[in-house]
């Protein structure tokens, strides 16, 4: 079961924004080679073994682009 | 990949396809803060009225947002907004505006909103600068910081405007940094539900133009700098206030009932017998 | 959405304030807004206690600036709303009129207008607010405004802007002098039934985006808050569905065109005059207060055997051009009467000025209202 | 009388405005005339002037700016050095005597009211001075019936005052009884 | 008997023969109290610009007061005063004003020069009620009050003037009745002396508006009302909320010293190589 | 008093906006005040860098009401004041514009135009302010306004604008578009020595109240604050002494016309015009960027045969209805061209349509300047 | 020599204002009979004897309508 | 030659803008014409349009406005899409041939400058991709000097980076020295 969705053209780019990457508890985005429609370069799927659902990337995404399922996304308190 | 869609998507027009903000600012986070809080107190976006003045944050709920909304003059949603729940007493009425907005030239409303209590929710977006216009000093900056109209270094303080909006009036105040994204919710949650006049302070980079002024630069610099200098109000209290220099007090400034404009004016009247 | 009305049927002896009170709360109004201000302060006062009986409600907000943004808020809650002020709060409203220019919101604001500029006197009125009603904010645009000359019309015409201010979806302004609504006259209130009330028409679903609900110039429904339309309104240039749109010049340029031309279009019907001029060689326009010196004076005229008639313009704004130049293609003189040093002149001279000759008469001291003898002597002079 | 122009005018606190809307009143709500009341007064609380105009009508009133009155009723020695200059030519002035001892030279029809006097010592009530003055307007003009006066007085003074006040209307009338107009 | 003249007198316009206020209105108290601690301080009226808005209090120092007088709009005053101090820096500006102007419609201008910490001294005319356009109500009106605008009871709350410009960032804060004039005289004192933004709120009996209002009658009554209810911040201090109903608390709220804003200027340009 | 000048003498490749920033620190001003808008910003954000080296001070304030309140006071502080926006921020301040003109204080605001009503399209340029800048405050008044075309005229305009200011003792606005101040054109900046300058006359001493400070219609001596002159200035009506009146009649109607009058009786010396008419049949008025279409346009139609020609207004208020009659008089055709639906145009027809016909065109698509190619086919029109 | 100066002139009256009275510790003002030129009664001077110079009577007066000398005006507080 | 109107044109972030200020600027302040320069750009910071419009001209300029341009340097395809329509008949079209396969039928002069695969990969810098630009607009029209385009991007390009633009400069004029025009 897939936990982490991308939604990679509402990505506004690992370069300027990278948020994903830094709330990441596992550290799990890295940038992708390949820009979105409007020429930025969205993260590449974490890997989903990985992933704890922790939720954080989905939660501070400034452009809805990564959606987490069935995780604890209200749980974990910073 | 993704037929799905973002779960908060619903709450969104069809027709907007991404946020008009820069890459990382922080403006989307509270967005979804909001629409969160939304979504777990199980209200439909017919529920709500959103105001909104003239800025970055301001286009936070126009046209984002699926709902009635009312996108109006620099400084005046709150004036609007008050207009609104005049007229529609049952619905959730809730401001979403920058700091410039709010408590530039539009602090006037924001504290006599706050003395009168009426119910309402204010989503006060502070980036610490005038994003929209370019990176000038706000009434947010800190003291000596560098902007494009202090050069040589901001002269004037900077407002506490948590600390304002509790001393005019307000039932419930709380300040989150967009690094605590969840407590946020909480507390929009908890504002919706408040009757009476309650405002979020949202603490938030704006990595364009603040943290270009300021020399933080990127938005992940700047939620980091929260994360180390963020502090609990409850933590806080207990410091000596030259500990507290350059920290970000955060939390729930107050949450107390007292009784609230639109309420009061039936009561009144009822007692006085202005209404048959 | 409440009604708030009750009317106050009779004959009285009234104060042109109270008279406009007592216009709104006949209107249907369902919230006002306001701050003191002299000499407009009696209208607020008598809402104050009036309008909750009639079931609206009402604000005293902080500044004049928060009184019409508020009354543009309840005004989309679907409310019939109105404020009032005189000049000094007329000013501080300018941006915030633009606002409801621009997103065709039905408003009523009362201007008591009092000595100016800055603050001025207070408590002596003048019509000195004339050209800023319609060009005092930034921008491109057109309002309605209205001129009482009594109590009565100070009742008859609050009533009619807000019949107009719900049918072209616009702000109105009742451009009263102080000395028109501090004075005491008899005022005729109808019965509630003979009173004809106009309500906005309101959207009835549809997509949100995809109807309709702006720039129409035949007057697009109103897609009022609170009925889960999910209507978007913007003080930013937008499209005919509320949009913003900052890029493209078709729709700025329809953003400023269809709400004038929305007015203009229908102005045959929104325009009101009062032409007594036939076989006049000197017509007297004013408006106003003024407007009773200039009958009395021209019958004094007509008495002496002069040819003289007056033409009355009720209505200032859509401003009443094809009126103007058919007085001044009958006539060989126009002569303007103003409580102020001539606001309304060029206009007036604009649509008048190929036909004949035009000239300008102020009070003779500014802050009294023209007597009519100073009016006799000037059309001798110009007639002899 | 098709329209009679009046002038009431005083020092604040004398209530000479008020005097100017009861006359409107009684004309107005009460004799179904036509009248229209304007008014001027200082910021001053005390010691300032107040003056008010009422055009009573026949008909609707045209100008409604009163710029020389048929009729001056003068309650302060300020309200003659102010207006009478401007009352017209065979125009009538009241006065009251007690704050005016002479009426400027030139002004024929005269009519004295001790009204202060008769507030102050007779009816113990210096408030209503001004009801004497136009009970002596009313005998002197009789511009609007007594009944519309008394009904228009009886709407603007406070509850369980009337009867003092009607006296005091009554005894201006009385003073002009006998005064050759 | 008065050849001699009131020692005060000195200070006041010799065109001007006496204040435009009615009968027992508190504004003539706090005039002098004002005057005496220009006295006191052995200043003249030369080292003074005077501003002032709109209403009763602001003819305090126009005509009245032999000086550079500024007698601007409603609310604005402080604003001016700004510019005024921004070009005149050597010299004491005093705005005296009414609740209504600096605190409804100037708002605003009142916690922004409050913030930036401008030197300044702000009398704020406190009487609860618009007085000069004849008794409404006012952001200072008690809840429930009734007055020509709220026939039926003020349905909004009060505002805290004195911790709303604690909370702005005033460097010199105290409130005192009229009945405390001495302590008031004093306080006017400090706050000319003090480097930065200093407010002293006057708490005063406008018998003519207020009392008529109020129901609350002669000013001899207010002022029996502020001998009663009065109450000093030390011991309120100590009381419970509920106790404090109904009282006025007076005293100094905050006298603390932080960067002022035109010395901040300088300083920041000196630092930064603005200034040559 | 500090004199706040450094003058970037020279040729450069130089924005509108910074053109007039250069032309507030050449000008000697002391005091600017701001609040950041689109397309004006620029201004205020080179002042901020560049002023305090120049020896002046900035303030940005709260809001635009709060920045020409406190231009105005340190106008009264001694200082040449400074303040600019944009429409918007222009509607705001409309009130205490009457301040400044009711106290007779010598104040330069520099009004960068963008389309509106309302928000509009900040980003967009358009001579949209022009009627609001003379009338959106209340009461009858007069200010004096300019319009550049070039950033060359933001440089010597917005000087001319402070000796305008500093001899009559008024608020001087330089009516920007926004596509001036965001242009970037060559600019040449005289030497210092070069920059005639004007300074207000200072009051001399006196007894306060008996010195006639105020309403001189040859312009008073200014009273400033900080030298014992013991100065009473007051926003209320007053006399020449500036002392508060608010009951004599004489003082009211003195209070309003000398002011006006004092600018009015030295029209002649401010109007500035650019007439190149002669022998024309049609003459094409118009003002700020558009002027630049209209002399290319009419260069076109002169190489046609056609006999037309141009008048520019420079000055927009006091309104040059001299230069506007003669141009009529001359002329079978006016042809007025404006970078908005019309706003000068009833007061250009005022003054011309007793001598010939006049029509008027605005933009084919509003916030794009007239393509001269679209004038030049009018002309045709007109002409055939 | 005499504490308590009047200035009757400047007086708004016993009946309205009437503060002196009210803060004189031994109630030493009691209203005149003779209205001054603008229509107030002003108070009649204070037994000289019986005044202890306190200075309330000044201080309190809003108009400006009382002077005392020699006194220790500063020094009582209420 | 004495006026040409050149539009510059490409998406956010490309320095289409900056690249006409330089231009004006070297016209201006280096070789003594006259120039004018006018933008516009949407609210976007990336993805969004960005032009600008310069007027170079031997004489003082009259109409500011660029209604039809000499030549368009386009940047991006978006920019084509936008504006190639109104390039005057004879007009030159220089494309970042990178950024634009193909351009439009119909125009006849058409310069291809590989810009953005000489700035990526070869100078390791996308941000010159509009110096390259510059070059090739110099080499292909002379509109102004070279020394006064070198002196105008050492005045607007960051510190230390001098040389790096320079060299941009030169690829873009190089890429165009055979091409015929
Ligand atoms: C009356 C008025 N003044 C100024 C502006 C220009 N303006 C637009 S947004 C803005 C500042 C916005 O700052 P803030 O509210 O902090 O929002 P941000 O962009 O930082 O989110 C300003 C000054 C305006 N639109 N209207
Ligand atoms: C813009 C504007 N709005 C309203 C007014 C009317 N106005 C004059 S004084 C005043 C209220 C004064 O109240 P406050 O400041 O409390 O002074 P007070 O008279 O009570 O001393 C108002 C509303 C005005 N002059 N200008
Ligand atoms: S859900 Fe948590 S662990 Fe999984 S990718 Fe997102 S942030 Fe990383
Ligand atoms: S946080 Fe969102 S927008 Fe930012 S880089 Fe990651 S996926 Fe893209
Ligand atoms: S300028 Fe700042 S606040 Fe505005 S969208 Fe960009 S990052 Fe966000
Ligand atoms: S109305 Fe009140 S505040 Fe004004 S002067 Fe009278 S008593 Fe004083
Ligand atoms: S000085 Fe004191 S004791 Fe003497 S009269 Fe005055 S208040 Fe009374
Ligand atoms: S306190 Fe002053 S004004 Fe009041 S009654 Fe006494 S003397 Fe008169
Ligand atoms: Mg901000
Ligand atoms: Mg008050």
């Amino acid at each position: 079961m897939q936990k982490v969705i991308l939604f990679p053209q509402s990505c506004k780019g690992m370069e300027d924004c990278g948020i994903c990457a830094f709330v990441c508890p596992r550290s799990l985005f890295v940038a992708s080679e390949e820009m979105n429609e409007s020429g930025y370069l969205p993260p590449l799927p974490p890997d989903e073994e990985k992933c704890t659902a922790c939720g954080n990337c989905m939660i501070y995404c400034p452009d809805f682009a990564i959606a987490v399922e069935g995780g604890a996304v209200d749980g974990s308190e910073e | 990949m993704s037929e799905k869609t973002h779960p908060l998507r619903k709450y969104m027009r069809p027709q907007v396809k991404k946020t008009t903000f820069c890459p990382g600012c922080g403006a989307g986070i509270i967005t979804q803060a909001l629409l969160r809080a939304i979504d777990e107190l199980g209200l439909t976006m017919d529920d709500f009225v959103f105001v909104s003045g003239i800025g970055c944050s301001a286009w936070i709920p126009s046209p984002l947002l699926n709902a009635d909304t009312l996108h109006t003059t620099h400084g005046r949603p709150i004036a609007y907004a008050s207009g609104v729940k005049m007229g529609l007493p049952d619905k959730h009425v809730v401001v979403v505006s920058g700091d410039g907005d709010l408590s530039a030239i539009g602090g006037n409303h924001l504290i006599h909103a706050a003395r009168r209590n009426i119910d309402m929710t204010v989503i006060l977006v502070n980036n610490g600068i005038y994003g929209m216009t370019g990176g000038q000093t706000a009434p947010t900056t800190p003291y000596g910081l560098t902007t494009i109209t202090s050069p040589y270094g901001n002269a004037e303080q900077e407002f506490d405007i948590s600390a304002l909006v509790v001393a005019a009036g307000g039932s419930y105040v709380a300040r989150w940094t967009t690094y605590h994204p969840r407590q946020m919710t909480k507390s929009i949650k908890k504002a919706i539900q408040k009757k009476g006049f309650a405002m979020i302070e949202a603490i938030t980079q704006c990595p364009m133009q603040f943290g270009r002024v300021s020399k933080q630069g990127s938005a992940v610099n700047m939620l980091k700098n929260y994360k180390q200098n963020g502090i609990r109000i409850e933590k806080a209290a207990k410091m000596d206030p030259s500990e507290l220099q350059g920290k970000i007090v955060e939390g729930v400034f107050v949450d107390c009932d007292k009784p609230e404009l639109i309420s009061s004016v039936a009561a009144l009247q009822r007692r006085t017998g202005g209404k048959e | 959405m409440s009604e708030a009305r009750r009317v106050n049927t009779g004959t009285h002896f009234m104060m042109g304030n109270q008279a406009c009170a007592e216009g709104v709360i006949a209107a249907g109004c369902g919230f006002a807004a306001g701050y003191p201000i002299t000499p407009a302060s009696e209208v607020f006062n008598a809402l104050a206690k009036q309008l909750p009986k009639a079931g609206g409600t009402l604000l005293q907000t902080e500044d004049e600036i928060s009184a019409v943004c508020t009354a543009v808020g309840a005004s989309w809650a679907g409310l019939k709303s109105f404020t009032v002020t005189s000049g000094p709060g007329i000013s501080l409203m300018q941006e915030n009129i633009g606002l409801a220019v621009a997103t065709e919101t039905p408003l009523v604001i009362v201007d008591v207008q009092r000595l100016g500029p800055s603050t001025g006197v207070p408590s002596i009125g003048m019509a000195g607010d004339m050209v800023q009603v319609a060009r005092g904010s930034h921008g491109d645009y057109q309002i309605i405004a209205l001129c009482p000359e009594s109590p009565q019309e100070m009742f008859d015409m609050t009533v009619q802007a807000f019949n107009l201010a719900e049918e072209y979806r616009v702000p109105v302004f009742v451009m009263a002098e102080g000395f028109v609504g501090h004075m005491r006259e008899r005022v005729v209130i109808p019965d509630e039934s003979e009173i004809r009330l106009v309500y906005r028409k309101i959207t009835q679903g549809g997509e949100p985006l995809t109807r309709r609900d702006f720039l129409d110039p035949e007057v697009a429904s109103m897609p009022v808050f609170g009925r889960g339309l999910k209507t978007h309104v913007t003080s930013s240039c937008h499209d005919e569905y509320g949009m913003r749109n900052l890029s493209d010049p078709d729709v700025m340029h329809r953003y400023i065109m269809t709400p004038i031309q929305k007015i203009l279009s229908k102005r045959d019907r929104i325009v009101e005059i009062e032409a007594d001029y036939e076989g006049a060689k000197l017509v007297l326009i004013s408006y106003g207060v003024v407007s009773r010196a200039s009958r009395q004076a021209a019958a004094m005229a007509r008495a002496e055997g002069l040819k003289v008639g007056t033409l009355r313009l009720k209505t200032a704004w859509p401003f009443p051009d094809k009126e103007v130049r058919a007085a001044a293609e009958s006539a060989d003189f126009i002569l303007v009467l103003e409580n102020n040093t001539g606001q309304m002149y060029p206009y007036i001279k604009a649509e008048s000025a190929h036909a004949c000759k035009v000239g300008f008469l102020g009070p003779q001291v500014l802050g009294q209202i023209h007597d009519p003898q100073y009016i006799l002597a000037k059309i001798r002079e110009i007639m002899k | 009388m098709a329209q009679t122009d009046i002038n009431i005018a005083g020092v604040g606190g004398q209530g000479s405005i008020l005097a100017g809307i009861i006359l409107g009143t009684a004309a107005v709500t009460y004799d179904k005339k036509y009248a229209v009341q304007t008014q001027a007064y200082s910021s001053e609380l005390r010691g300032g002037f107040a003056a008010t105009w009422v055009i009573v009508s026949d008909d609707p009133v045209g100008f409604p700016r009163v710029t020389a009155p048929d009729i001056l009723v003068a309650q302060a020695q300020d309200a003659v050095n102010r207006f009478a200059k401007v009352l017209k030519p065979k125009g009538l002035l009241i006065i009251d005597s007690d704050m005016i001892p002479e009426p400027p030279a030139g002004i024929e029809r005269v009519v004295r009211v001790p009204a202060t006097y008769t507030s102050r010592n007779e009816l113990k009530a210096p408030v209503v001075a001004n009801m004497i003055m136009l009970g002596a307007l009313w005998q002197a003009t009789h511009i609007v019936s007594r009944e519309a006066f008394e009904k228009a007085i009886a709407d603007f003074v406070p509850r369980g005052k009337d009867k003092l006040n009607l006296d005091a209307f009554e005894r201006g009338a009385r003073a002009v009884e006998n005064q050759k107009i």
